[in-house]
């Protein structure tokens, strides 16, 4: 089985001032290894400040590693140019009200993604569009809604359509589910399972929310102050974690 | 941390004033005329000075020279001539400077006084007519222009009732030393049989200029205050102290109060600027013999040493006032130093 | 003894589209002693009952109920200053973002003594600083935090969410309170912080017999720590009673979707299976449907439930349905 | 899948309309529109309306009060000048004047603002900081001081007062814009953007230029009144505008000496330049208040 997404000893730290010239750095992240195959769901948790979302955002490009490789399908990669990886990894934000734009209609924000980042004539986006809403179960009328006219459930299932737009292999969930009510939570966690199971899509988790962890995820990695403390297949994981740390976060110590 | 911000501040400082300076010194070059009368202020200077002044001046070398020339004699207090008395100008800054202030204090005392207050009341009963009243007695102070203001309070209280005077500090029969420059504290310091009347005078010289040039800052003080207020009041440890139990007025002063003025002094820097301008036309129309007056007859003189050295000294006034509420803010706002750390 | 017994409830917002109800005749009794929880999703109208309750609702608001009572006295038939100064005195509160709900420019310590009533403290007035400091440090303790000094002489920019949190229980039990009123108070805390926290709200209403009532929109924590529960869906009470027995029994259908969409109710469940998901979303406030509210999403659903079902009992166990899923018996 | 059956209305309205909807329930704001309206249609066709001449000078009819007192002439509405010149023409012309060019001023130093606000916004590292800091120097001067020292160095005149209000009005502008171009520049949907593909041009078309040209009105319409404010301030104090121009200020500073005959030349100038200061403020004001409770809700 050939990985789909590989990790390579990846490094980041940032500088911190302290006082007039002394500076310290700290180590966002430090020697980070893992591998994700298509169809798998891996699992990343920590604290904040663990580096979590250090770690999404470099996968997607919007941070630049230190040292280390990321290798998409074999090939080490640079992923800051978008308009060539988004279609293999794509990235979906906490809150999915914040990454909408408030003053610009779903339809056309869609059109954006699709103009920026292929070659499809107009036709052929607008057909892309109602797809893609419909694979994540909304309307076609839709397309001429403002953000602020949906409801949490459905701004979340806006931003999974613009995610999958671009037929992208790996999404990274950076606590998008963390903050929905139960119900629609679930609404979205069935969403995404039966779209793996379709497509066979990847999907990197970060969360704090554990019994998701649990449910979605085969694999898990638990940081912590930029390390991996532990790692292994999540049912194993959780039903018989090893390191103090692990115990910590699921609230047994 | 408190002190590297500090230090950084200074450092912001000295570059303004560098700035400014090098302004002043350009403006000796941009203004019409030889930079060498603009510079000395002498008008007409003789064969035998002109190579002393050409020297002093170092007007042969190159502009760095020049500068740096002109740099020392500020620091001296050589500021040359101005074109119009062929006094020095720094001491006729020195002689109308505390006029200006004098007015501009008072001024600034009323808005704080009145503005913050009023503000507050028109936070708190924001949907009340009281509070109504305020704002809207705000926006038309706030949309006023001075100059028509000053003579329609001018046709009203001097020239339709007689009860004040229309211009000057002090009527010309009282005759005060000049000690600090300001008018109210020289009297009293006078010594002299009549002061408690010339005391009086100077009062009624007082009320029209200091009430017209509040009227500006007093009516955004108010606004500012309110809208600050308003949004204090918005936040969840409002709340909180309301259901410890604290009474409104106790939440007021005690949370309320400390969190909107924080906004408001820094807003008092900006009001300090443009205050000085507003002073300039309040002192033209009240005849007051101030900085403003001073350099506004300077500019239709073409005076060009005296507006030189004025603009050197309200530019340097304004942004030291501001730097200086820059820095009490910061110490004074927690929240402000922990920008500093992050 | 009945410390808060609410009975229907009603909260009508005031807008230029007209009266909107959100919270439609809900039921609430707390004995003193007891952990309540109140689950439902954002916008169901738990935190709009819990401010009635402290009344920090404005004026937009209007509050009718058939009864209203704290402690035997109905508060809504009370004036206005007496109601705020018994429930001052009674219940204390806290939110779910306590960094905001703390002054950014007062220490702690200022702000941790003017919670701390004056009259209860020995001594003369200029020895009662030192009290207060005492009494602070004593809190601070109480609440599990050791550095006393450090936390007093700090800003809530210097705290962790976890430590302000903290922090606002100590002033909330400063006068000791007989209710604590926590509106998602760990939403934006840590996991491990959050077990400290339901930890230390359980111990305080072990040792003082502190009522609490915890509001939630997730199950899990809520099962874990509470005596009894009450289920809100759109400002309507659809269930009530114990705790565990709510959750092994769940009565109605809202209920019953709220658990089942939960991994950790569902032992059985594979990974990676569907979990169970009522369909559509939860209406707007706009847009409610007539009758019971959850009525169009049901899947039980009948013409009847165009008529909102009224609160039937069946032992200690409440619910609004009028087709309650079958008693089944106990696993 | 099944379909949402509870879709909001249909009529729910786009962030235009909301903003506009609640702008409508101010009563004082839909006023101050209606007289800045007046003003703007005075500014450009009010030659069309004047009986007279405004400069035209009848040695038969000088210092007239206005019409409707005992000594007034009907034919002089608003009675004349010292030099007989018709109040009402000259009035009607001072609207192209001072709020005609205030108007274009303030449009123009919108512009330039908007140009280096943008390349500000947009740029990063020492050159950010240190254009920050010459910004909030330039701040600090207020723009009628500014605009002093400006026509100080060119000279008194309609043309160099226009100019130096410009670069007064400069750096608010420029700081406004920056402000609001670095507050949209940390929204999620900005980086949202970028992984989508787009540029840094796409970025300031598609995402913000829409969400920050509101922000401009509200910094326009500041602006507008700091100009008109500034105009006749500068012609009052001999340095704007220059006789015969029937500029305001000018018009005020003219009657100065008449104070005691003919107040209401004083009055009337006056009274048109707080108004339209007035309107422009109250427009203001409610498009800030519309876009607070927008924000609210």
């Amino acid at each position: 089985m050939s990985h789909l997404l590989q990790v390579v000893e990846l490094c980041k730290s940032y500088r911190k001032q302290l006082g007039l010239f002394r500076q310290t750095r700290v180590q966002a992240l430090d020697h980070i290894n893992f591998t994700l195959s298509a169809g798998q769901t891996l699992a990343v948790v920590g604290e904040t400040g663990s580096g979590k979302s250090t770690l999404a955002k470099m996968l997607v490009g919007i941070e630049q590693p230190d040292d280390g490789e990321i290798r998409l399908s074999g090939q080490a990669v640079t992923l800051s140019n978008y308009r060539k990886y988004n279609h293999v990894i794509r990235y979906m934000f906490q809150d999915a009200e914040r990454a909408l734009n408030p003053s610009q209609k779903v339809g056309a924000m869609l059109d954006d993604v699709l103009r920026f980042s292929t070659v499809l004539d107009r036709q052929q986006r607008q057909q892309r569009i109602l797809q893609s809403l419909q694979q994540t179960g909304l309307l076609d009328e839709h397309i001429n809604f403002f953000p602020h006219m949906f409801s949490a459930g459905q701004l979340q299932r806006v931003a999974l359509a613009r995610a999958l737009i671009l037929e992208p292999k790996i999404l990274i969930l950076d606590e998008a589910l963390t903050v929905l009510d139960p119900t629609v939570r679930a609404q979205i966690v069935n969403l995404l399972l039966e779209l793996q199971q379709q497509q066979g899509l990847s999907y990197l988790l970060i969360s704090k929310n554990l019994r998701l962890v649990r449910h979605i995820s085969d694999h898990c990695l638990v940081l912590q102050d930029g390390r991996v403390v532990e790692e292994g297949p999540t049912e194993q994981l959780l039903d018989r974690p090893q390191h103090p740390h692990t115990r910590k976060l699921m609230g047994l110590s | 941390m408190i002190w590297h911000y500090l230090i950084r501040r200074l450092f912001l400082l000295s570059f303004v004033f560098f700035a400014l300076t090098c302004f002043a010194f350009s403006l000796g070059h941009l203004f019409p005329g030889d930079p060498l009368v603009n510079f000395s202020g002498i008008s007409q200077p003789d064969d035998e000075l002109l190579p002393v002044l050409v020297q002093q001046y170092r007007l042969e070398q190159g502009y760095l020279q020049q500068y740096l020339a002109f740099l020392q004699r500020i620091l001296q207090g050589d500021w040359g001539l101005s074109l119009a008395s062929q006094q020095p100008v720094l001491h006729e800054i020195i002689r109308v400077f505390p006029a200006t202030l004098e007015l501009v204090s008072y001024a600034l005392f009323i808005s704080f006084v009145l503005g913050v207050p009023l503000g507050l009341i028109a936070a708190i009963k924001a949907n009340h007519w009281t509070g109504r009243a305020i704002s809207s007695i705000a926006l038309l102070g706030y949309s006023l222009p001075i100059f028509w203001w000053a003579l329609l309070m001018i046709m009203l209280f001097s020239i339709g009732l007689g009860w004040l005077p229309t211009s000057g500090r002090i009527s010309v029969l009282y005759e005060i030393p000049v000690t600090t420059g300001f008018m109210l504290p020289d009297i009293l310091m006078s010594g002299q049989t009549y002061w408690q009347a010339a005391l009086q005078d100077a009062i009624r010289h007082l009320w029209l200029p200091a009430f017209v040039l509040a009227t500006y800052p007093t009516t955004v003080m108010i606004r500012f205050t309110r809208d600050a207020m308003l949004s204090v009041w918005q936040q969840s440890y409002i709340k909180t102290a309301r259901a410890k139990g604290l009474s409104r007025s106790q939440v007021l002063y005690r949370h309320g109060l400390r969190n909107a003025i924080l906004p408001v002094l820094r807003q008092l820097g900006l009001q300090f600027s443009t205050l000085v301008t507003l002073a300039m036309i309040t002192e033209l129309i009240f005849s007051w013999p101030g900085i403003g007056l001073w350099l506004l007859d300077s500019i239709n003189q073409r005076n060009y040493p005296a507006i030189q050295g004025g603009l050197l000294v309200i530019s340097s006034l304004v942004i030291l006032v501001n730097i200086l509420l820059d820095i009490l803010y910061t110490l004074l706002n927690p929240l402000a130093r922990k920008q500093l750390h992050g | 003894m009945v410390l808060l017994d609410i009975r229907n409830l009603t909260l009508e917002l005031e807008t230029s589209q007209g009266l909107i109800r959100a919270v439609d005749r809900v039921s609430l009794s707390l004995r003193e002693g007891e952990i309540r929880g109140l689950v439902g999703e954002s916008g169901s109208g738990k935190s709009l009952i819990a401010k009635a309750i402290v009344a920090v609702l404005n004026q937009r608001w209007r509050i009718k109920a058939d009864r209203f009572h704290w402690r035997g006295e109905d508060l809504l038939q009370l004036p206005f200053d007496q109601q705020r100064r018994i429930i001052g005195r009674d219940i204390a509160m806290i939110y779910q973002e306590p960094s905001k709900c703390l002054d950014p420019t007062a220490t702690i310590a200022e702000q941790l003594h003017e919670s701390i009533p004056t009259d209860g403290l020995p001594g003369n007035w200029w020895t009662k600083g030192r009290h207060k400091r005492k009494k602070a440090i004593a809190l601070l303790h109480k609440v599990g935090i050791k550095e006393h000094q450090a936390v007093l002489d700090s800003y809530p920019y210097q705290l962790s969410e976890g430590v302000c949190q903290k922090v606002m229980i100590a002033m909330a039990i400063a006068k000791s309170p007989k209710l604590l009123i926590a509106d998602e108070p760990t939403t934006a805390l840590e996991a491990s912080t959050q077990a400290q926290l339901f930890r230390l709200m359980g111990s305080l209403n072990q040792l003082k017999g502190m009522s609490v009532l915890l509001i939630s929109n997730e199950l899990d924590s809520i099962a874990r720590y509470t005596h009894r529960l009450s289920v809100l869906y759109c400002g309507q009470l659809v269930e009530s009673g114990d705790t565990a027995r709510v959750l092994a029994q769940p009565l109605h259908p809202y209920t019953d979707a709220l658990i089942k969409s939960v991994p950790e109710f569902q032992p059985d469940l594979q990974p990676k299976k569907p979990l169970f998901a009522l369909p559509g979303s939860i209406p707007t406030l706009q847009h409610l449907p007539v009758g019971c509210r959850l009525g169009p999403r049901c899947p039980n659903a009948r013409k009847e439930c165009v008529h909102t079902p009224v609160l039937e009992r069946k032992q200690h166990h409440y619910f609004s349905c009028h087709f309650p899923l079958q008693y089944k018996e106990p696993r | 899948m099944a379909k949402f059956q509870w879709l909001q209305q249909k009529d729910e309205l786009g962030p235009l309309s909301q903003l506009w909807h609640s702008f409508r329930q101010q009563h004082a704001a839909v006023l101050g529109l209606i007289l800045f309206g007046f003003f703007a249609l005075i500014a450009v066709f009010g030659p069309l309306i004047t009986p007279y001449d405004p400069y035209l000078q009848n040695p038969n009819a000088v210092l007239l009060p206005p019409s409707w007192d005992d000594a007034g002439d009907v034919r002089y509405l608003l009675g004349t000048d010292d030099l007989g010149r018709d109040q009402f023409s000259r009035l009607v012309k001072g609207a192209s004047y001072t709020f005609g060019i205030a108007f274009i001023t303030a449009l123009g130093a919108l512009l330039l603002g908007f140009m280096l606000g943008v390349l500000a916004g947009m740029s990063k590292g020492f050159r950010a900081s240190a254009f920050n800091h010459v910004l909030d120097l330039a701040l600090t001067i207020p723009s009628l001081l500014l605009a002093i020292i400006i026509v100080a160095i060119l000279g008194p005149g309609l043309v160099n007062t226009i100019w130096a209000i410009m670069l007064a009005l400069l750096p608010q502008f420029v700081h406004g814009i920056r402000n609001s171009i670095l507050q949209q520049l940390e929204q999620d949907y900005v980086i949202a953007y970028r992984l989508d593909g787009a540029n840094n041009w796409q970025i300031l078309r598609y995402v913000i230029l829409p969400n920050t040209w509101e922000q401009l009105t509200v910094l326009f319409s500041m602006a507008l009144s700091t100009a008109i404010l500034d105009i006749a301030a500068l012609g009052f104090l001999g340095l704007g505008a220059q006789s015969p121009a029937a500029e305001w200020g000018l018009m005020v500073a003219e009657a100065l000496d008449l104070i005691y005959l003919s107040p209401w030349s004083i009055a009337l100038p006056g009274l048109l330049i707080f108004v339209a200061v007035l309107s422009v403020n109250l427009v203001s004001d409610g498009l800030r208040t519309a876009m607070r409770k927008r924000q609210e809700s």
